[in-house]
């Protein structure tokens, strides 16, 4: 395990998060933003995982332990979100970011 | 794990968990009385502050009861732990409590057409709950999760009437760029974890003073993209330029109540999360030479940090001036205003030593009172069916002269005029900058000079309030703007538990103005063992 | 002993919000406050331990000084501390004088007079603290206090453009206020000051290099300056008087411009005597820039209240020249100068508020020949404006003669500039009373009668002072001299 | 005597009822019959100086500025020189008092003239028995407040209200000149005086010590200071005395009442400047370049302010110019080291001065108008008036036995006395001689022009007659001194007097004992002036000019005064006015608009800025990514290039 490079693995989380900051930034669909959202989360979550694994610094499975954590407040958030995005749709009939700009300036 | 040993020192969460059940049994009862759910709320904070101050050691309250020694200063023998009782930590949780008292009394004046107490008190009370969780962090994991205790309760609390699609806008811009913003900092969080091996701060703290963190050593720019990442996952809570944008329009479209809440207290959090993380490094990593991957010279990783800070301080201070300079409503207006305040309080952690951060933690209390009251008051004057315009508040001065005084002293204070606390605690945070001499005497003028600027439109509220006649038919005193009901306020009145909240707010205004000494002392020995804490 | 400054303070204080409270009375209130406050003067008078061959002084070179703890931390030391010598002492002369001479002469105000009295004692209070704070905080704490009511004063009872006057002068103010405060705690923390006392960073302050000194001092001469006002910051000042209330004028001119050339005074030359060197000939262009500009603009309004205002910069330009001269002359100058315009500005403020009560305009050119209508009137405009241009047994001819010569000891023949400026002075003194007050009757409204008696009694006491001061000098003389005039180097 | 300057003034306050100029009267003789006594007991006693001094403001000393301490003090002095004035300031002024009680009794605003009228006296007293320079600009500059009230006593009249404000201004630059020029003898002398005296700063200017000038023995030299602390003196006295170049103001002056004129003329105003230069020269000293430049002054006054009256149609005007021209003379004697002389000429001069403009105000007064040219004859209806005109013009032009003959035949002959040690005075000396003629020619012009002649030139003009007994009595009384004070010379006490007084300066004239050729030559020039005036315009004659004649530019550029003060008057009014505006131009755009500038630039930053508020939410989150990137850039590279460069905080 300690053989495994580390720029191609936070490469790859950077990437993970990247594609998950770019649907940010591109997608106006609020469902659509929650995933990209929870696509950036989950680099977070695979850097914990790989650096439990690879620094090993200290003993235990303190990083594993952390994904598992983070795992489940995603699924809280995405809840909360959809919470959001339902009473949205009611109230205005879309559920597109971009035409909910009452507030600006 | 010993159950009374843990119970002892979260008495104040606990308190409030217990306020949160109660409310949520309330509602089950159906008993939603405004006035019973929010008092049930006061009484939590109160209790809880009652602790929390007795805590701090200040001798009235010191039978009540105190925290075991070894809480307050833990000996770091063996493993860290997850969270620690500091007397700056204390502090901000007197400081949080403050705020959500204040918020709930103020509400106990709510319309009654306002539906939805019981959400609205628990959200309330769930939200501290986390900001207390924050204040005693020792993780970064469980910092992070507490915070976001707090974002959750909030997103659902800027939106909870349902009814109103520019609370439920504000609510969905929250709820995205904050979701952004913690996935940004858990990032950053793992790329801490990569490079120290540990989450804990005190392990950080510990690693950098004795220049022992091999990951450290090896990946500086592990480190430097960690807090970077960081860095810009907690500005989304301190409300720094330029990731502030959704501030100004939650607070603009937040119930104005939450809205007192977010800007009395929940930001104050963030600011609370920054002088815990980055403290360690700015403090205690000086000497792990930590060079940009792309100069081969090696810099201390402090200054590093400490350059970036300020160039964000002076940034968010000057944009949320500019920006103020020109609002014509005036939510947006104390919104922008509440921004370039935030950079005055990073003020604190970039100079980075006990008086620096004693002065922003008075500037934070400080605000509290004077921007938590302004939106407060924002909320009963709208009430009286003025307007969202600063215009639509011509004449208030002189026509409700008790109101108009009351938010002259707030906004005198966020000026920093001189007897006010707002004077006080830029007095003292300005002082420290210059004490700390170097660059940040300059750090001190920009603020100075921005809080020049911010007189341009504070004045501005006072010309509108004070020298202009009011608009040729106000409305009469006391009518509930599509109220069907009989109005409930007494004529001119704001309601007692908005008025006792405001009173409050002014008391302490000018009381801690005119004589800062208690509360200062507190807390410059509270930011000295802050700084001293586990080294 | 009696704590008579802070019984002064707290009677201000209490005035002040009594006069607030007492509606319609509030100008017998004020009166009252007024009197009260001119009475603690002259028992501040008499216990004055600066006199010669009193020794008793709590803080060296002051007399009835207090301190007590009022910030105390680690790293920060503020006291509540003050005291006087015989500088502040003549500039809380003048501000009681003045405080009863505004009250008098507002007699008649009825838009809010509560208001209006309550702010004018407030503006009172704030100039007295400042003259007596030995302590930077409670110094600064005054000097923004002072501030706040003079705002409101210009701001609901000024003129058409009052709101832009009162924005302007607060901005312009508070950002010299902030520059100020910078220096002042530059000044303590670079130098080791153990407190924010006067007597500590008096101490310590000169131990700083000359470089550094020169910086602070000059961050301290801007701050200052911009409330003498020193051209070229100076434009708020007539903005702000041509829109003020009469009475927020004559504070304005009498009291608030003395705020900034005695900070200067005590708060920067006393404690930086080497950046006050290095800093001398910015001093000096200033100086005298502000003497030409000021008397050179006064030439051409037509505005009387305009035209005072940019005599008051001419004049303050002279305070700031006999500070600057670094020469116990060049002070004693300097404080007789501020007295005397102090008092002769507020005369001025009030025959021109006096001039726009009756005949609706204060416009030299449209309104002329009034003597014969309003002959009392008349009188008080003379009497102001030929002791502004230094006539003789009036109270600026000893401060003019003073400081002329303290300007020839120190710089010779540049004395050839403010005594040059001294024609111009009088020519546009002239030039106004042969326009307003002699020639033919012009623009005379038929309903215009001459002043009401309160009016001319305010006018009358400040007349009073002028000339008792102006035959006998001496007794301000002595009472400036009577303090050690501390750290002036006897060049 | 310091009771006596508070009698002078108290009587400013005593104005109210229609007797108040009795009262004022009664002052002015009370402050006479004090004024004699003291000017006799100086010359019964000579020698006596009688010195008596208050602190008025006194400093500690200060080692370096001021070792010995510095003080100003006000007191008074009673020293020939001072007893002499002052007999010439109570003298003439009692009876101008006098005679307004008539001339003006049917004017408005009497108690704020006699109240004006009697401060111009005290503050005149009061300046003549200071007893030190400071003290005495003290008074001077009340003097000039004084004048200034009284010349603009019409202030209705726009012409009267600018004729003061001309005569303020220009006095005001000869007063700071003078104010300059106390400065640089304080300068040179602060450390000098009798030993054990503490300098002169450390006493209050004062001129003497005992019956010596305070400064004797520490004066002298020809230093630069000096000089220009002479030429700053006798800048001062130039616009006081209306010395060319800064005379301009004496004729305009005559907008004042007559009576107002004639004290001016004759014993306030205009002596002070010749007194003050009286006192530098006695007790502080001139250079030799300053004293040539005085001569200088006084010759070319002389003559220039003669050649003007040649031509001057209105009657007070002659007289004005003619004050100008005595008065030149006066400085004249000064500056050749004769102050006494010149005082002797002040005194005389003050009387046929005041007698001339109270004949003339008598004149005036009864015809109601002051051109020359509308009267004529009045001889006949007035005949007191006419001999009293006469008899002051007389004395005017150096005739003997007139007081003016003495005086100026000293002045002439004490001139003559020092041409051989300083031939520079040369052509001043001819100015003086050839203005001798000129004063004969225009005085008498002036007397046939009004006096001689049928009947008035204008018939519309009302019946003269000569007035009533308040106003006669001071004219014989002038008369009487005009004919009779130049005999005083030679009462040894009056001679002691001024010799005492001269004698100071070290050069003894000779009094009364004149060079006979040169006084023949004067009274001869005199005697031409009056005949070619008799040739030209006696007995009724009007001399036209023709229009043809060479001379017509001349006599244009003499009435119109050579232009000067047409020169001033563009230099106040486009001149400084310009540039008044020009600032307040520059004032209000580009300071203020600088300001304003800064204000709006700072608006449309924050409307710029807000418009990234767009109220979309991705662009919200890209804001927080472009941040990101930033925060980057300054963690990476920006930083640590700065604290690389400067070493971090």
């Amino acid at each position: 395990m300690t053989d495994l490079p580390i720029v191609g693995f936070v490469g790859l989380s950077a990437a993970l998060l990247a594609v998950g900051l770019f649907g940010i930034l591109t997608r106006r669909n609020f469902i659509l933003l929650l995933i990209a959202i929870e696509i950036a989360m989950n680099a977070a979550i695979l850097n914990f995982v790989y650096f439990a694994a690879y620094a090993g610094g200290t003993p235990g499975l303190t990083g594993q332990s952390i994904a598992v954590v983070l795992v489940g407040f995603g699924a809280t958030e995405v809840a909360v979100g959809l919470a959001i995005v339902l009473a949205l749709n009611r109230l205005k009939g879309t559920i597109n970011v971009a035409r909910a700009t009452e507030l600006k300036l | 794990m010993d159950l009374t040993s843990f119970a002892g020192p979260f008495l104040p969460e606990i308190v409030l968990l217990a306020g949160v059940l109660l409310v949520y049994l309330l509602d089950v009862l159906k008993l939603r009385s405004n006035e019973l759910v929010g008092s049930i709320a006061v009484a939590a904070t109160g209790f809880a502050l009652l602790f929390v101050v007795a805590d701090l050691g200040f001798t009235p309250f010191a039978l009540l009861r105190t925290l075991p020694a070894s809480s307050v200063d833990p000996t770091f023998s063996g493993g860290y732990p997850l969270y620690a009782f500091t007397s700056l930590g204390l502090v901000f949780q007197a400081i949080f409590l403050l705020a959500t008292c204040l918020v709930s009394l103020a509400s106990l004046s709510r319309p009654r057409e306002e539906r939805g107490a019981p959400i609205f008190y628990g959200l309330l009370l769930l939200a501290t709950l986390g900001m207390l969780l924050v204040a005693v962090a020792a993780d970064l994991i469980f910092l992070l999760l507490a915070i976001e205790v707090t974002s959750l309760a909030t997103y659902l609390l800027v939106g909870y009437t349902r009814r109103d699609s520019r609370s439920l806008e504000a609510a969905m811009k929250m709820y995205i760029i904050g979701a952004l913003s913690t996935t940004l900092s858990f990032f950053g969080a793992s790329l801490l974890y990569g490079a120290y091996g540990t989450t804990n701060l005190y392990a950080i703290r510990a690693i950098g003073i004795l220049n022992t963190g091999a990951g450290a050593g090896s990946y500086p720019v592990l480190v430097l993209l960690g807090y970077g990442f960081l860095i810009v996952g907690l500005a989304f809570k301190a409300t720094l330029v330029p990731f502030h944008a959704w501030a100004v329009d939650v607070y603009d479209g937040a119930p104005t109540d939450v809205t007192a809440f977010l800007a009395g207290g929940s930001k104050k959090m963030g600011l609370f999360a920054f002088f815990l993380v980055l403290l360690a490094p700015i403090l205690f990593v000086r000497t792990v030479a930590s060079g940009s991957p792309f100069t081969t010279t090696q810099v201390a990783l402090g200054p590093v940090l400490q350059i970036t800070l300020a160039v964000l301080a002076v940034l968010t201070m000057t944009v949320g001036n500019v920006l103020a300079l020109l609002q014509k409503e005036m939510k947006r207006m104390l919104a922008y205003s509440s921004i370039s305040q935030a950079g005055y309080m990073l003020i604190g952690i970039t100079v980075g030593t006990a008086p620096a951060l004693a002065g922003a933690t008075l500037q934070i209390f400080a605000h509290v009172f004077m921007k938590g009251g302004a939106f407060l008051l924002v909320a009963g004057v709208s009430a009286w069916g003025i307007g969202p315009l600063i215009d639509d508040w011509k004449g208030l001065g002189t026509r409700r002269p008790l109101a108009g005084v009351a938010f002259a002293l707030m906004l005198l204070s966020m000026a920093g005029v001189p007897l006010t606390v707002g004077f006080v605690s830029k007095f003292v945070l300005f002082s420290a900058a210059v004490q700390a001499q170097g660059y940040f005497v300059w750090l001190a003028i920009a603020g100075l000079l921005n809080s020049a600027l911010s007189v341009f439109y504070y004045a501005r509220v006072l010309r509108v309030m004070f020298f202009e006649q009011a608009a040729p038919n106000p409305l009469p005193a006391g009518t509930v703007v599509g109220g069907s009901e009989p109005p409930i306020l007494p004529a001119g009145g704001f309601g007692y538990g908005r008025a006792a909240a405001i009173g409050l707010v002014v008391i302490v205004i000018v009381a801690v103005g005119v004589y800062p000494q208690m509360v200062l002392g507190a807390v410059q020995s509270a930011a000295q063992h802050f700084v001293n804490f586990g080294a | 002993m009696l704590p008579l400054l802070s019984i002064t303070i707290a009677t201000l204080l209490a005035g002040t919000v009594a006069t607030f409270l007492s509606g319609a009375r509030a100008r017998w209130v004020a009166l009252g406050v007024s009197v009260l406050f001119i009475l603690e003067v002259a028992l501040l008078f008499l216990s004055f331990s600066g006199w010669p061959g009193y020794n008793g002084a709590l803080v060296p070179g002051f007399s009835e000084s207090e301190s007590y703890a009022w910030i105390h931390l680690s790293w920060m030391q503020v006291n509540y501390s003050v005291g006087v010598d015989g500088i502040s002492l003549a500039l809380i002369l003048l501000t009681a004088v003045l405080n009863l001479a505004t009250v008098v002469y507002s007699w008649a105000e009825s838009k809010r007079p509560a208001a209006y009295f309550g702010l004018v004692l407030l503006t009172g209070l704030g100039c007295f603290g400042v003259f007596v704070a030995l302590d930077i905080l409670l110094f600064f704490l005054f000097w923004e206090a002072v501030l706040v009511p003079m705002f409101f004063l210009i701001g609901y009872w000024g003129g058409p453009r009052r709101r832009y006057a009162a924005l302007k002068f607060f901005v312009y103010t508070h950002v010299a206020s902030i520059v100020m405060l910078v220096g002042l705690l530059a000044i303590v923390f670079y130098s080791g000051a153990t407190s924010f006392d006067f007597s500590s960073v008096y101490a310590s302050a000169r131990n700083l290099a000359a470089v550094p000194q020169t910086f602070l001092f000059l961050a301290l001469f801007f701050g200052f300056g911009v409330k003498f006002p020193i051209v070229p910051f100076h434009t708020w000042l007539p903005d702000a008087h041509v829109e003020a209330p009469t009475g927020g004028s004559v504070l304005l001119a009498g009291l608030l411009l003395k705020l900034g050339a005695y900070g200067l005074i005590r708060w920067a030359v006393e404690i930086l005597p080497s950046g006050f060197h290095n800093a001398q000939p910015v001093l000096f262009f200033i100086a005298f820039l502000s003497i030409i500009w000021g008397s050179v603009l006064s030439l051409s309004q037509r505005d009387l209240k305009r035209l005072v205002a940019y005599s008051s910069i001419n004049h303050m330009g002279i305070v700031l020249l006999a500070i600057a001269l670094d020469s116990s002359l060049g002070l004693i100058a300097a404080v007789l100068l501020m007295f005397a315009h102090g008092i002769v500005s507020g005369l001025l403020f009030m025959s021109s508020g006096s001039v726009h009560h009756t005949f609706g305009t204060r416009d030299i050119a449209s309104v002329g020949g009034i003597t014969p209508r309003t002959p009392a009137l008349s009188t008080m405009i003379m009497a102001g404006s030929l002791a502004s241009l230094g006539l003789p047994a009036l109270i600026s001819f000893p401060a003019e003669f003073t400081a002329l010569l303290a300007t020839w000891n120190g710089l010779q023949y540049w004395v050839f500039i403010p005594l040059g400026i001294l024609v111009v002075t009088a020519a546009f003194y002239l030039w106004m009373m042969q326009r307003l007050l002699f020639g033919p009757a012009k623009g005379i409204p038929a309903a215009a009668h001459d002043i009401p008696w309160y009016e001319g009694a305010g006018m009358g006491i400040l007349v009073a002072f002028t000339v008792l001061f102006g035959i006998l000098p001496g007794l301000l003389v002595n009472l400036i001299v009577s303090s050690p005039i501390k750290g002036w180097p006897g060049t | 005597m310091t009771a006596f300057v508070v009698v002078g003034l108290a009587g400013t306050r005593l104005k109210r009822l229609e007797w108040g100029g009795w009262v004022a009267v009664g002052f002015a003789g009370a402050a006479l019959i004090v004024g004699v006594l003291v000017a006799a007991g100086a010359m019964l006693d000579p020698g006596r100086y009688t010195n008596v001094q208050y602190t008025w403001f006194q400093l500690p000393p200060s080692p370096g500025t001021f070792p010995n301490g510095f003080e100003l003090v006000v007191g008074t002095l009673v020293d020939p020189i001072s007893a002499l004035m002052l007999l010439v300031v109570t003298v003439v002024g009692f009876l101008v008092m006098l005679y307004s009680i008539e001339y003006m009794h049917h004017d408005r605003g009497l108690p704020r003239y006699y109240a004006e009228l009697s401060l111009f006296l005290a503050a005149m007293t009061g300046l003549v028995i200071s007893n030190n320079l400071f003290e005495f600009f003290l008074f001077w500059e009340l003097v000039g407040l004084c004048s200034y009230f009284l010349i603009g006593f019409y202030y209705e009249k726009p012409s009267a209200s600018s004729a003061a404000k001309e005569a303020f201004l220009v006095t005001r630059v000869g007063d700071v000149m003078f104010l300059l020029g106390i400065f640089l003898y304080f300068y040179n002398y602060r450390f000098a005086g009798p030993a054990g005296s503490g300098g002169w700063a450390a006493n209050g200017f004062v001129f003497v010590n005992g019956s010596q000038p305070f400064l004797a023995g520490t004066m002298g030299g020809n230093s630069t200071l000096l000089t220009v602390a002479g030429i700053m003196i006798l800048g001062g006295a130039a616009g006081k005395s209306a010395q060319f170049p800064l005379h301009v103001w004496l004729p305009d002056a005559m907008e004042g009442p007559t009576t107002v004129s004639a004290l001016i003329h004759a014993a306030t105003m205009v002596a002070a400047g010749v007194y003050l230069l009286a006192v530098t020269s006695l007790f502080l000293g001139f250079t030799a370049t300053d004293q040539l430049l005085i001569v200088a002054i006084g010759g070319i006054t002389t003559f220039f302010a003669a050649t003007m009256a040649v031509v001057h149609p209105d009657i007070k005007r002659v007289i004005a110019y003619s004050t100008i021209s005595q008065l030149g003379y006066m400085v004249l004697a000064v500056g050749a080291g004769f102050a006494m002389v010149g005082l002797f000429h002040l005194f005389t001069h003050a009387f046929f001065k005041a007698l001339l403009f109270l004949s003339a105000g008598a004149v005036i007064h009864a015809v109601g108008t002051q051109d020359l040219f509308k009267m004529g004859g009045l001889r006949k209806t007035m005949k007191i008036t006419a001999t009293a005109f006469a008899i002051g013009g007389l004395a005017l032009a150096g005739i003997p036995p007139f007081a003016g003959f003495w005086s100026k035949d000293d002045i002439l002959g004490s001139v003559y006395a020092q041409l051989g040690a300083h031939p520079a005075y040369w052509p001043f000396f001819i100015l003086a001689v050839a203005g001798v003629f000129l004063t004969a020619y225009y005085i008498f012009r002036a007397w046939f022009l009004a006096f001689s002649g049928d009947r008035p030139r204008d018939p519309t003009l009302p019946h003269a007659h000569d007035p009533t007994w308040r106003m006669t009595v001071p004219l014989v009384t002038l008369s009487a001194l005009a004919v009779g004070a130049g005999f005083l010379i030679f009462w040894p006490n009056f001679q002691g007097l001024l010799l005492n007084g001269a004698g100071v300066a070290g050069i003894p004239p000779t009094y009364g004992t004149t060079d006979l050729l040169l006084s023949a030559m004067s009274v001869l020039l005199g005697g031409a002036g009056i005949a070619l005036a008799w040739y030209l315009w006696g007995n009724g004659k009007v001399f036209v000019l023709p229009e043809s004649s060479a001379v017509q530019p001349v006599r244009k550029l003499l009435l119109n005064r050579y232009y000067m003060k047409a020169g001033y008057d563009w230099i106040g009014a486009k001149g400084v006015y310009s540039i008044a505006r020009a600032a307040d131009f520059f004032d209000q755009f580009v300071i203020d608009g600088t300001v304003h500038g800064f204000e709006r630039m700072f608006a449309a930053f924050s409307d710029r800025l807000r418009r990234i508020q767009s109220g979309v939410v991705s662009d919200y989150a890209a804001y927080v990514v472009g941040g990101l990137i930033a925060v980057f850039v300054l963690l990476l590279f920006v930083a640590p290039y700065l604290v690389a460069k400067v070493g971090g905080g």
